[in-house]
């Protein structure tokens, strides 16, 4: 990997909006959305998520390999809440306890 | 290879340092594969039984102060920063500025800790440590699904201050290997590594806090 | 044949005598033979639990052994095997000696690491052996919750930990390969110039990063429900059993791919050094290993067809798991076909090769049966899982195990075995265990439930068949350790190769020098390409030498 | 002595024969290709033996048409035996409307069973041939599996929840149950015989002794005795929802959502009454938890049941 050197005006900047979606995020949680309220919830986190993993991580500059592997760790991760819930939302017996 | 003058950091295995580096860089990301799959087993925990039990979930989360969350979300978020910046430090070189910026991240890395385990205290003195001794006077109909949520609580949350406890310990090691002069612009690789494990754990914490502090605010 | 070669003047084995030399070792060979003793040890551990349980079922009622006892022994033997034996044996032992010398390197990528994986897999065994001289465990070596968690009085904590604390070295030595296979290679050593080893131990090293995470922390929800009552699984608070069972397969069907993907390599390997020539359809056997990887993490609910999960998600896990049989029998024809107009040699390694795809083949055509989900709901939990499963796992692992072991022998300590005794310990196995584990394919259709200590009377003739299978197949796995630590001292000299096969590994001294080669290797050549090697060095073929 | 040893169980349900069917078919799949892979390699290894010490094999490296060909012929056979496998699980996952119910409480390590008309067995279960049965089953403590070789049946028991498996016996006489989930010391005690009999014979054994009147009247006593019917009165006046015509409807809850009432549901209510609340009344029911065992569960679920027919359902 070639060194890139990420100026740190960038870093400034991730770092505002990776504030200001906090802000946002504990102010959605308080109005009563229904199911957007976790929908936002997960969308913000997952905005600044990926904004840590592509500039704080560098990912953003990183090798194709990097890349698959961030993309693999997500899609491993896919395959086990996807069919665990798989099984969970078509049941018809339903546990009780 | 010999012929050339080794650097001392450069292993006997590896033909030179940038392949070192690739390697070790490559090598955290594998291991933060395994960090991503590690929470996953807790993540699809709880997203079964916050599906299942959505009242219950949203009345334990109520228990928990957002106020002490946001504003770990907040020191968390800076320490990222503040640990971005270190590594921007080490690639040019500069060692002082290097080592205030470990020195800061570990900082702010201490006050997370310290703000959880007041939060750790609180819910102790309020009987919601999950087992026999459990309380949830508020909405008892729902004490037995809320001792789900808070044992998710005290392992997700546990198991990620554990994370950050050694995540310090690292930074201390960085900034001893800083101080004495072993980290240069040309050798920085266990700075750039030890932030990427840095930052894998801000992460965890940014799926955390919504999913255990925000749901079922608005009721 | 080679009976002037001589040891070579330095190697890895007398770089350094003492304790020390081999306890602080980072040579990758050397932590190669501390895992070989580990594992060695545990298989031995486990199979005297197997004995145990063997006899106790020679006679339908629980005579020999109580019946708590009895389940100890089924959970030991099954702890023992699969966490300490089958999953460390083939990555950790040749996987450490050969991948580095096999891409033309001189070591693993993180040679601290790979000895801190065999401490952190010793310290997991301490705990978990712990638990058995402690009085034992008896929640089966699935720890199928609540029982684990609210029931069991046995030693569940310390085993937990063990497993717990095992899983890291599993991780460490999957992400050392990873990074090695990606890194390290010689120059001139593309992709497609891996032998089909290092695909296998690439794909392996994938499963055991995404996989061995997930029962690292479903381990740890166990201890934690157990020792702190916190509620996971516990329907006393709610919670689903059901969802252990998928944490705990999610990481455990895979695992099996750990087991087996390690020995399929080995397979590629012996086929094209006794056959001399290359695997048939290369490419089509080294993508089928990177398919199992993948499809093998899509197919866990197959354990679970009758636990109480959905009919649909039954079905799509039913249909799932015959796809990930396709690349498997894919496996099987390709080295069917590479012995055509091979040149056949029936040396020792060949054998156990020879019986590995026959009994390999067995074992995944009776997975067809299991992934069959109205089938399934028969025979799950009776012996012919039990079957099925020893089928892939001795029949298919260890026989590659073995297999690898004799022809790599040479290799690693630099002489030769008793071609003969090996010859007929080969033949032993395979009798032996065909012999114990065919029966139970019957006993299972019948009903005989697992994990059973008594039985009705009308199973016994089975059970005393598959007895005295085990009773053979003990001692075929007793012979080889004989004369392979017979061989240590007074075997011939081996010379660099003695089965005239390509492969890096053959062109360095045996035993290698620490280094593993004296000077870093071009690869200007395909894998298994015996005929430009004829060609250009007119046969290096010890016959000739 | 080879053939002293049977190769299947006894065939005694509807589903036995197709599980076999599948089962010979499967095995002449297995068989077929077993037999050649080992002749093949046999074959190989004899024909193409080193004939000379530095001989070595032809370089042939692959054939796409042979890979395609033992790719798609494997994929095609194993989607038969899947289709063929699924329509077997989807017979066993459907009862049939009309079925006799029995209800299985499992507990470490006996099995214990309870008839409508009120018999209750241990370790044993009589039904009838000819008419399918159902059993509805839940576990007092840990995993256990309900498993009768002979009907080739088999479904876990677990603890806080309902699970069902249903059977048609075909063929009178005595079978094995075993419980085929690992549960414990006596695990292999965990046994029992299933007695099938003529339903003549049934009617005998079944009129033959119930002390306690049937499952319903014995739910019914509970009912009262528990005080159920102070808010759960027939006249809609009480402050609980009416029972009588309830099981088996739709019932919309308060927060809108909507669910039919089956065995889970009532289940709930009783230990969990403010999970679901249906809609139109308050929270105020007081939760049954370790006031109701499992078997007391399962008698007040078929009193409900039992309200279906009664007469004040069309005086409301």
């Amino acid at each position: 990997m070639p060194d890139h050197i990420v100026p740190k005006r960038i870093y400034y900047t991730i770092f505002a909006i990776l504030m200001l979606c906090t802000y946002l995020t504990v102010q959605i949680a308080f109005f009563d959305l229904g199911v957007l309220n976790a929908v936002a919830a997960l969308t913000i986190a997952v905005i600044k998520a990926t904004l840590v993993v592509l500039f704080f991580m560098h990912v953003k500059y990183g090798t194709r390999l990097i890349w698959a592997v961030v993309v693999g760790s997500v899609f491993w991760l896919g395959i086990l809440l996807a069919l665990t819930m798989g099984d969970y939302l078509t049941r018809v017996w339903r546990t009780y306890g | 290879m010999s012929e050339l003058i080794q650097h001392p950091a450069l292993a006997h295995h590896f033909d030179s340092l940038e392949q070192q580096k690739e390697a070790s860089t490559l090598g955290m990301w594998v291991f933060l594969v395994t960090e991503v799959l590690f929470f996953g087993g807790l993540f699809a925990t709880y997203l079964i039984y916050r599906n299942w039990y959505p009242d219950a979930f949203a009345a334990a989360s109520h228990e928990l102060d957002v106020t002490l969350g946001t504003i770990n979300t907040v020191v968390l978020i800076t320490s990222s920063l503040t640990m971005a910046l270190a590594v921007h430090a080490a690639q040019l070189g500069q060692r002082r500025l290097l080592l205030i910026f470990l020195v800061a991240t570990m900082t702010l890395g201490a006050v997370f800790l310290g703000i959880k385990s007041v939060e750790y205290y609180h819910k102790f003195a309020e009987h919601l440590i999950p087992g026999p001794g459990f309380q949830f006077e508020k909405e008892p109909v729902h004490v037995r699904h809320a001792q789900l949520f808070f044992s998710l609580y005290f392992v997700m949350t546990g198991l990620h201050a554990l994370h950050m406890v050694i995540g310090i310990g690292i930074m201390l090691v960085m900034w001893w290997w800083s101080w004495r002069g072993t980290i240069t612009a040309e050798y920085y690789s266990p700075i750039e590594i030890s932030g990427l494990y840095w930052h894998f754990v801000d992460i965890v914490w940014i799926f955390l806090f919504p999913l255990l502090y925000l749901i079922g605010r608005h009721a | 044949m080679a009976s002037t070669a001589l040891l070579p003047r330095r190697h890895y084995l007398n770089d350094g005598y003492g304790v020390k030399s081999w306890l602080l070792t980072r040579d990758h060979k050397r932590i190669g033979l501390l895992y070989l003793a580990g594992v060695t040890f545990f298989f031995f551990v486990g199979g005297a639990f197997a004995v145990l349980i063997r006899l106790e079922l020679t006679t339908p009622v629980g005579d020999l052994v109580t019946d708590e006892t009895y389940n100890k022994l089924f959970t030991m033997h099954g702890v023992m095997m699969v966490f300490f034996f089958l999953i460390p044996a083939i990555p950790s032992v040749l996987g450490n000696f050969l991948v580095p010398i096999m891409i033309g390197a001189k070591d693993l990528a993180f040679p601290k690491l790979n000895l801190a994986s065999w401490y952190i897999y010793m310290i997991g065994a301490l705990f978990t052996m712990y638990a058995i001289v402690t009085g034992g465990l008896d929640t089966g070596w699935t720890f199928y919750t609540p029982f684990s968690t609210v029931s069991s009085t046995s030693n569940v904590i310390p085993a937990a930990l063990g497993i717990f604390i095992t899983g890291f070295s599993s991780i460490l030595t999957g992400l050392n390969f990873i990074v090695t296979i990606h890194r390290m290679r010689a120059p001139g050593m593309t992709w497609f110039r891996l032998p089909l080893f290092i695909w296998s131990h690439y794909a392996t090293s994938l499963i055991m990063v995404l996989g061995t995470p997930v029962i690292a922390i479903t381990i740890l929800l166990v201890a934690a429900e157990r020792l702190f009552h916190f509620g996971f699984f516990d329907p006393a608070v709610g919670g689903d059993p059901v969802l252990f069972q998928h944490l705990f397969w999610f990481y455990s069907h895979p695992a099996v791919y750990i087991m087996i993907l390690p020995a399929m390599g080995v397979i590629s390997e012996l086929v094209a050094a006794f056959c001399r020539k290359p695997v048939f359809g290369y490419s089509f056997v080294a993508f089928a290993s990177l398919a199992i990887a993948v499809l093998g993490f899509l197919v866990w609910g197959h354990h679970m067809f009758v636990a109480g999960q959905s009919v649909y998600a039954a079905l799509i896990f039913s249909i799932l798991s015959f796809l990930v049989a396709i690349p498997s029998a894919v496996k099987v024809f390709n080295w069917t076909a590479t012995m055509y107009k091979g040149s056949v040699s029936w040396e020792t390694p060949m054998l156990y090769a020879i019986g590995f795809i026959g009994l390999f083949t067995i074992g995944g055509l009776t997975g067809l049966f299991l992934a069959s989900v109205g089938l399934d709901v028969h025979v799950t939990d009776t012996y012919f899982i039990i079957a099925h499963f020893h089928y892939i796992m001795v029949g298919g692992t260890i026989m590659a195990y073995l297999g690898g072991l004799h022809y790599w022998w040479p290799k690693i300590s630099g002489r030769l075995y008793n071609e003969w005794l090996a010859k007929f310990s080969a033949l032993v196995i395979f009798l032996g265990f065909n012999l114990t584990f065919f029966p139970q394919f019957i006993l299972g259709y019948l009903g005989m439930p697992r994990r059973y200590h008594a039985y009705p009377p009308e199973f016994q003739v089975l059970n005393v068949l598959s007895s005295a299978g085990a009773s053979i197949l003990g001692v075929g796995y007793l012979i080889p350790m004989a004369y392979l630590m017979w061989s240590l001292r007074y075997g011939r000299a081996a010379g660099p190769n003695p089965w005239g096969a390509v492969g890096l590994e053959w062109t360095t001294t045996s035993p290698p020098p620490t280094e593993n080669f004296t000077e870093t290797p071009e690869v200007t050549w395909d894998a298994y390409d015996y005929q430009s090697t004829v060609d250009s060095r007119q046969s290096t073929f010890p016959a000739e030498s | 002595m080879w053939t002293g040893i049977p190769l299947f169980p006894e065939r005694a349900s509807t589903m036995a024969g197709r599980v076999d069917a599948l089962y010979l078919f499967l095995i002449v799949v297995a068989v077929f290709f077993s037999a050649l892979i080992a002749g093949l390699i046999v074959y190989f290894a004899i024909k193409y033996r080193r004939r000379a010490p530095d001989s070595i094999g032809t370089g042939i490296h692959g054939s796409m048409l042979l890979e395609i060909t033992w790719s798609v012929i494997p994929l095609l056979i194993t989607m038969v035996i899947f289709v063929w496998g699924a329509s077997v699980f989807f017979a066993m996952s459907r009862p049939p409307d009309e079925t006799l119910n029995i209800y299985v409480v499992a507990k470490q390590w006996m099995w214990k069973f309870q008839h409508l008309d009120g018999q209750r067995e241990i370790n044993e279960l009589h039904v009838p041939i000819g008419r399918p049965v159902k059993m509805i089953m839940t576990s007092e403590d840990v995993i256990h599996d309900f498993f009768v070789p002979a009907f080739r049946v088999k479904a876990d028991v677990l603890p806080g929840r309902y699970t069902s498996v249903w059977f048609q016996p075909t063929k009178p006489g005595r079978y094995h149950l075993f419980c085929a989930e690992y549960c414990g010391t006596r695990h292999s005690g965990m046994v029992g015989q299933v007695v099938v009999m003529d339903p003549s014979e049934y009617q005998t054994w079944l009129s033959g002794g119930a002390p306690e009147g049937s499952l319903a009247s014995a739910g019914a006593k509970l009912f009262a005795d528990l005080a159920c019917n102070t808010c759960h009165r027939p006249d809609a006046q009480g402050r609980g929802p009416v029972l009588e015509g309830l099981f088996g409807k739709t019932v919309t809850l308060q927060n809108g959502e909507m669910l039919v009432v089956d065995e889970a549901y009532v289940r709930e209510s009783i230990l969990m009454p403010s999970a679901k609340i249906a809609s139109g009344f308050q929270p105020i029911m007081p939760t049954f938890q370790g006031l109701v065992t499992e078997e007391q569960l399962l008698e007040l679920i078929e009193y409900v049941k039992s309200l279906q027919a009664l007469p004040q359902v069309q005086t409301r």
